[in-house]
């Protein structure tokens, strides 16, 4: 098979599967299950097979679409080394969680639905990663969102679920808006969107300066939508509305993965672009500091996890706004498997245990779940970045691309969110595995789907990931070899305090947590004000309400005074003149048969009259 | 050139002067009975024009069938009372008729016709096998065309169910004198 | 050849007067006779003599009726619609005057001969239906206006079966030139071919006449005397004599279309012509005085149920058997 | 009598025709208006076929077409008079105005 085949399977073989579990097997779940698995290892082997074919294969493949003003559009498949990469993550990915949604999601009323949902979702995302255009890119980064939004609401019948989705589907579409209106900008600067040709230096070098940083921040607006950055992080906390499966799936690897992996594909511009990168790495250490100490005081294991997500997504755009390309998509690689694990223990434990609370998972003998401990803890260990484990590489990548691009005050930021890190990664673990009965237990609250003991379809997942999670870190060269970009390998003296700061995390939380008769009561609830701060979540949410509120309702009172005067008044006036019109045209229509006939004859005649050129 | 005979001016007559009186004459009965001389006249020119089986047939249908079911409409739907149309009324049609009548007749008089000598075949066998292999088409729609005119003439004159009478269909026979009869009281 | 008056005068407009006056002579002697013939059959049906005073065998006797007919006041009802009142007894004569010229009497005559005389005739009989319903509006009288509707309801339904019993024959002879069919019958009459075609339209031809047991439109014991009723003097004697004149038509076309026409042995072709219509005529007045009057929802049904069915079928059957032979 | 002539009493009858449609109120009245136009059309089409064609058969056949669509047509006027003077008590073109204004 070419490449191309290879890349239509991969992309749609999902897409069949969604349609069969959607629209054909609605009232056989299992098969609806078996044939979106089918599908998912269909893509996964084909973009294994694009990878190994790709020494020999054109990178791309297109065919046209449609040609406007002698613009080309295009549909087609990049496959570099980026891609290729990440489409292998996504696919195995999805892969492991919809083997794991196999016991996750046994016995719930949407099991159909639910795997022609992930059908939907890796097929927008898989397409989304091959795309060779930027408006087919972005067609496919709106399904994507679609799709999370359906996910994330798949218990649309919980209230809450269904208004985290809406969140979240709108908040990714206040970013969608600025990258759309971006990439028209490109679009009128270059005469094209193909993306390998708008990456090339000449096309770059062809826009003007001020311009190509309006795009690449306009651009970047799509990516704090989609990667959850500040300020429009708020969403994903609460996307966790949705089945676990689906947080591991939209949270670690794919959905957040794409404004990443959208800001890696467009290195190169960000990297003309003057001074963006300064504002992204603002952007970055902000939202990791910020989702670390929120996530510090949750108990809610799945929101703990959400917020670590938004902090590592901050830290995969901190080493790319560094101007390391090979930083952020080694971090994006290795937390795609660590996070997917880790989700899929905090699952695991939700389901045999039936809360999402870590004090009362603790209490009910999580720790009982050996192989679900052990991919916990090897999880957390990648995550808090201590060796050899494969968040270790990673960060410290990114740390040594700091150190070598910046200034300091980045370095000193990134050293507290990775002690932050690793203290509140331990904390989880230690709440979780180490219990203590002095913590104050909270009001039920558990995800509705029925529970039950952990199956070996959920354990075999995790153990993929869990190895995964062990051993990503060595592939830093292979990834740097993949992807075309300079290995970082920082040095001892750099390593050096990284670990430093990350077992001074891991220590804290032992003391505060783990330790026995531990008070389980951390370092920042003595300061009341700060512990209230984070546990609000600095007031954001309250922010942006009161933001929005005032906003809409000034919009909507200054669109009441317009709408009663011009437009009610104009519809008046144009209702009102139809209705004389009528009025007066009626009066000709006086159902005197006779009159038409006569009147017709008479036009007959007059025409003639004319026509006939006496 | 040949022309016809003379003698066709008085079917002229005839055909004018029905169609005047069927016009003109404000009892709608009598002027149904100078359109039956009208088509009268008309048949007696289809003669002339060398065709007398289309006069007969003119004769059979038009004389023999449509004025009489227009007789029988007008007995069941008996409303000679109403006065007929007025002076503005008709000063009003003779605009519209005066016009087409002037307009075409002028490009009558002007036009000039490829005239030639009675020609062709009239005979009858040639005009039933066009019509049944030529036109065969056209025939068969004609005929669906009146069998449909019919079983749609029955429905749509047919009473109401509803608010009519449920008599036996020999009742119906039986009352059609009655109906007639009271056209007949309706008159006097 | 077949000669017609066209071609014995040839000025136009005095053949037409000279045909005009021939059959208005011929119609007003054979209404004479028919009246003083239908009297003496019926007399001698019920055994009586019927008229036998004025001339031999009374045979003058509606002669003096006549004068009697034409001396009477010719009254004229109040509030009758005068123009269709007056006009009616004259309108009725026209298609039966025109009628009358359309038939060979012999071999090598006919007042007038067109190839489609079979269709005018039927298309003349079709323009009695004004006339009587002139009359009968005109009258302005309940009993002549039912009669008339009554009479127009009957002969369009009899017209039917009539006209497609007179088909069958004409796609035997593969004509409607009446010349041509007599000519085609050859050593036999149709009526050999066609019995039932001959039944039927004799059926037909009888009802659409108004004469019984199909005389429903002028049931004296229902309604006086139908459409005529307030008709007096000469002008009833002109629905008289129209009357008379048709039951000759038909029966001539019946004896053009089924008994050959002016075809036999030995004597000539009018005496064989004339000879087979008033036969058929004295059989017409057989049947009045033997069969009781029908209902009219009866005679309805015969004519749509029975008998354009039956005509439907023979016309099927004959064109198949035509088809077959050819 | 010429080609012309027959046109011109064609004409004349079309015209009669439609001042009749034009003028009465009488439902029928219309009818026979109707009914003399489509005569009109009949005697054009055998005047033609008399002086101009080759081909006579064709004017001859069109003509009888006129005349049994003339018979559908007139049964089916018939009858919705019928019904609109069951409807309205009336058959007076005036009095169905129910679509006015």
């Amino acid at each position: 098979m070419s490449s191309g085949t290879l890349a239509l399977l991969c992309t749609h073989a999902p897409l069949v599967g969604c349609f069969g579990a959607l629209v054909v097997l609605r009232r056989a779940p299992r098969a609806a299950a078996a044939l979106n698995i089918l599908a998912m290892l269909a893509s996964l082997g084909a973009a294994l097979a694009i990878f190994a074919g790709s020494n020999h294969q054109p990178p791309t493949i297109i065919s046209l679409w449609l040609s406007s003003e002698g613009v080309p559009i295009s549909f087609g498949f990049l496959l570099d080394g980026t891609n290729q990469l990440m489409g292998i993550i996504v696919a195995l990915i999805a892969l492991c969680i919809q083997v794991y949604s196999l016991g996750y999601m046994k016995g719930d009323p949407g099991y159909a639905r639910y795997f022609g949902l992930h059908g939907l979702f890796a097929w927008a995302m898989l397409s989304f990663v091959y795309s060779a255009n930027l408006l087919q890119a972005f067609v496919f980064w709106e399904l994507v969102g679609l799709a999370s939004f359906l996910l994330i609401g798949f218990w649309f019948e919980k209230p809450s679920a269904a208004a985290a989705a809406k969140k979240a589907f709108v908040m990714t579409r206040i970013g969608d808006v600025g990258m759309f209106i971006g990439l028209i900008l490109l679009l009128s600067s270059t005469s094209t969107l193909d993306i390998a040709q708008l990456m090339q230096a000449s096309t770059l070098a062809s826009i003007p300066d001020a311009r190509l940083t309006l795009i690449a921040l306009l651009l970047f607006c799509g990516v704090v939508g989609k990667s959850a950055q500040f300020p429009l992080h708020t969403w994903l906390p609460d996307a966790m509305e949705g089945p676990t499966p689906v947080s591991a799936l939209l949270h670690s690897a794919t959905m957040v993965a794409a404004g990443v992996f959208l800001y890696a594909r467009f290195h190169p511009l960000f990297v003309a672009a003057e001074g963006v990168s300064n504002i992204v790495l603002v952007i970055a250490i902000i939202t990791a500091i910020l989702a670390a100490t929120i996530a510090m005081v949750q108990r809610d294991m799945k929101r703990v996890l959400a917020y670590s997500s938004i902090s590592q997504l901050a830290f995969m755009l901190l080493g790319l706004g560094a101007g390391s390309l090979y930083a952020g998509v080694f971090h994006l690689t290795t937390h795609a498997f660590f996070k997917a694990l880790l989700f899929l223990c905090a699952g695991a434990y939700i389901h045999q245990i039936g809360s999402n609370d870590m004090v009362t998972m603790g209490r009910q003998g999580a720790a009982k779940l050996r192989l679900v401990s052990a991919g916990l803890v090897i999880g957390a260990a990648a995550l808090a970045g201590l060796p050899p484990l494969a968040g270790f590489f990673s960060k410290e990548s990114i740390l040594a691309a700091l150190h070598g691009a910046h200034a300091n005050a980045f370095v000193y930021g990134a050293y507290l969110a990775s002690f932050l890190t690793a203290y509140y990664t331990f904390r989880m673990v230690f709440l979780v595995l180490r219990p203590s009965d002095k913590s104050v237990l909270p009001a039920e609250e558990h995800e509705p789907h029925p529970h039950g003991d952990v199956t070996g379809s959920m354990k075999l997942p995790i153990a993929i990931l869990t190895v995964g999670a062990a051993a990503a870190g060595f592939a830093g060269d292979f990834i740097a070899k993949l992807i075309g970009a300079k290995a970082l390998h920082p040095t001892y003296g750099e390593m050096a305090p990284a670990i430093g700061i990350a077992l001074a995390g891991v220590i804290v939380a032992f003391f505060e947590f783990g330790r026995k008769d531990a008070a389980q009561q951390g370092f920042i609830t003595r300061v009341g004000a700060l512990d209230t701060l984070f546990e609000r979540k600095y007031y954001l949410d309250e922010i942006y309400d009161k933001v929005a509120g005032g906003l809409v309702s000034l919009i909507a009172s200054v669109s009441a005074v317009v709408e009663r005067g011009v437009l009610d008044g104009t519809g008046d006036l144009a209702g009102n003149l139809t209705i004389a019109t009528g009025d007066a045209t009626a009066r000709m229509q006086s159902g005197r048969l006779q009159l038409y006939i006569g009147s017709a004859v008479l036009l007959i005649v007059v025409f003639c009259y004319f026509v006939g050129g006496y | 050139m040949d022309a016809v005979h003379p003698s066709a001016w008085a079917f002229v007559v005839v055909a004018l002067g029905g169609a005047l009186l069927s016009v003109s004459l404000r009892n709608i009965l009598h002027a149904i009975f100078g359109l039956a001389l009208a088509l009268f006249g008309i048949a007696g020119l289809f003669l002339y024009l060398g065709s007398p089986f289309v006069a007969a047939m003119e004769v059979l249908i038009y004389v023999g069938g449509i004025s009489v079911a227009m007789v029988f409409a007008v007995m069941l739907a008996y409303s000679l009372g109403k006065k007929e149309g007025g002076s503005t009324r008709r000063f009003l049609a003779v605009v519209p008729v005066g016009g087409f009548f002037g307009v075409v007749g002028y490009a009558l008089l002007r036009a000039s016709f490829a005239v030639t000598s009675k020609t062709g075949s009239w005979d009858l066998k040639l005009v039933g096998r066009k019509l049944l292999l030529d036109y065969n088409v056209v025939f068969e729609a004609l005929s669906v065309v009146l069998l449909l005119a019919i079983v749609g003439a029955i429905i749509i004159a047919r009473r109401d169910e509803k608010t009519g009478d449920d008599k036996t269909a020999d009742e119906k026979a039986a009352s059609k004198g009655n109906d007639a009869a009271s056209a007949e009281e309706r008159a006097s | 050849m077949l000669k017609t008056l066209s071609d014995l005068v040839p000025n136009v407009f005095l053949a037409m007067l000279l045909a005009a006056a021939a059959i208005m002579a011929f119609a007003t002697v054979n209404a004479l006779f028919l009246v003083w013939l239908e009297r003496k059959v019926s007399a001698r049906m019920q055994r009586r003599y019927g008229p036998t005073v004025v001339g031999p065998f009374g045979m003058f006797q509606t002669l003096v009726d006549v004068v009697k007919l034409l001396s009477k006041q010719l009254i004229s009802p109040k509030d009758i619609d005068k123009p269709l009142y007056h006009l009616a007894p004259i309108v009725v004569f026209v298609p039966v005057v025109l009628g009358l010229s359309l038939f060979p009497i012999d071999k090598s005559f006919a007042l007038v001969d067109t190839n489609v005389g079979l269709v005018l005739v039927f298309a003349f009989a079709g323009m009695g239906f004004i006339a009587i319903f002139m009359a009968g509006w005109g009258s302005n009288n309940k009993y002549a206006l039912l009669g008339a509707m009554r009479a127009v309801a009957q002969n369009i339904a009899y017209e039917i079966p009539l006209i497609l019993a007179a088909l069958a024959v004409t796609m035997i002879a593969r004509s409607m030139r009446i010349a041509d069919i007599v000519e085609a019958q050859g050593s036999f009459p149709y009526i050999l071919v066609q019995p039932i075609g001959a039944l039927i339209y004799y059926i037909s031809a009888v009802a659409e006449t108004n004469r019984a047991p199909f005389d429903i439109p002028e049931a004296e014991s229902e309604l006086v005397a139908g459409f005529h009723t307030e008709y007096s003097g000469m002008r009833f004697a002109l629905f008289f004599l129209a009357e008379y004149t048709n039951m000759v038509i038909v029966s001539m076309v019946a004896t053009s279309l089924f008994l050959g026409g002016y075809k036999g042995p030995l004597l000539p072709g009018p005496v064989w012509f004339f000879g087979k219509v008033y036969f058929l005529i004295f059989v017409m007045l057989w049947l009045r005085w033997t069969f009781p009057r029908l209902r009219f929802d009866q005679l309805m049904t015969f004519a749509w149920k029975v008998l354009i069915p039956l005509a439907l079928a023979n016309l099927l059957v004959t064109a198949t058997v035509l088809k077959v032979m050819s | 009598m010429t080609l012309s002539h027959f046109l011109l009493v064609a004409l004349a009858l079309f015209a009669l025709g439609l001042y009749s449609v034009l003028t009465r109120r009488h439902l029928i009245g219309l009818l026979i208006g109707v009914e003399l136009m489509l005569n009109a059309a009949s005697i054009n089409f055998l005047a033609f076929d008399r002086f101009v064609v080759k081909d006579p058969a064709t004017g001859q056949i069109i003509v009888l077409f006129i005349i049994g669509l003339a018979a559908a047509e007139a049964a089916i006027a018939l009858s919705i008079i019928l019904s609109a003077y069951r409807a309205h008590r009336s058959a007076d073109v005036d009095d169905l105005d129910e679509l006015k204004n």
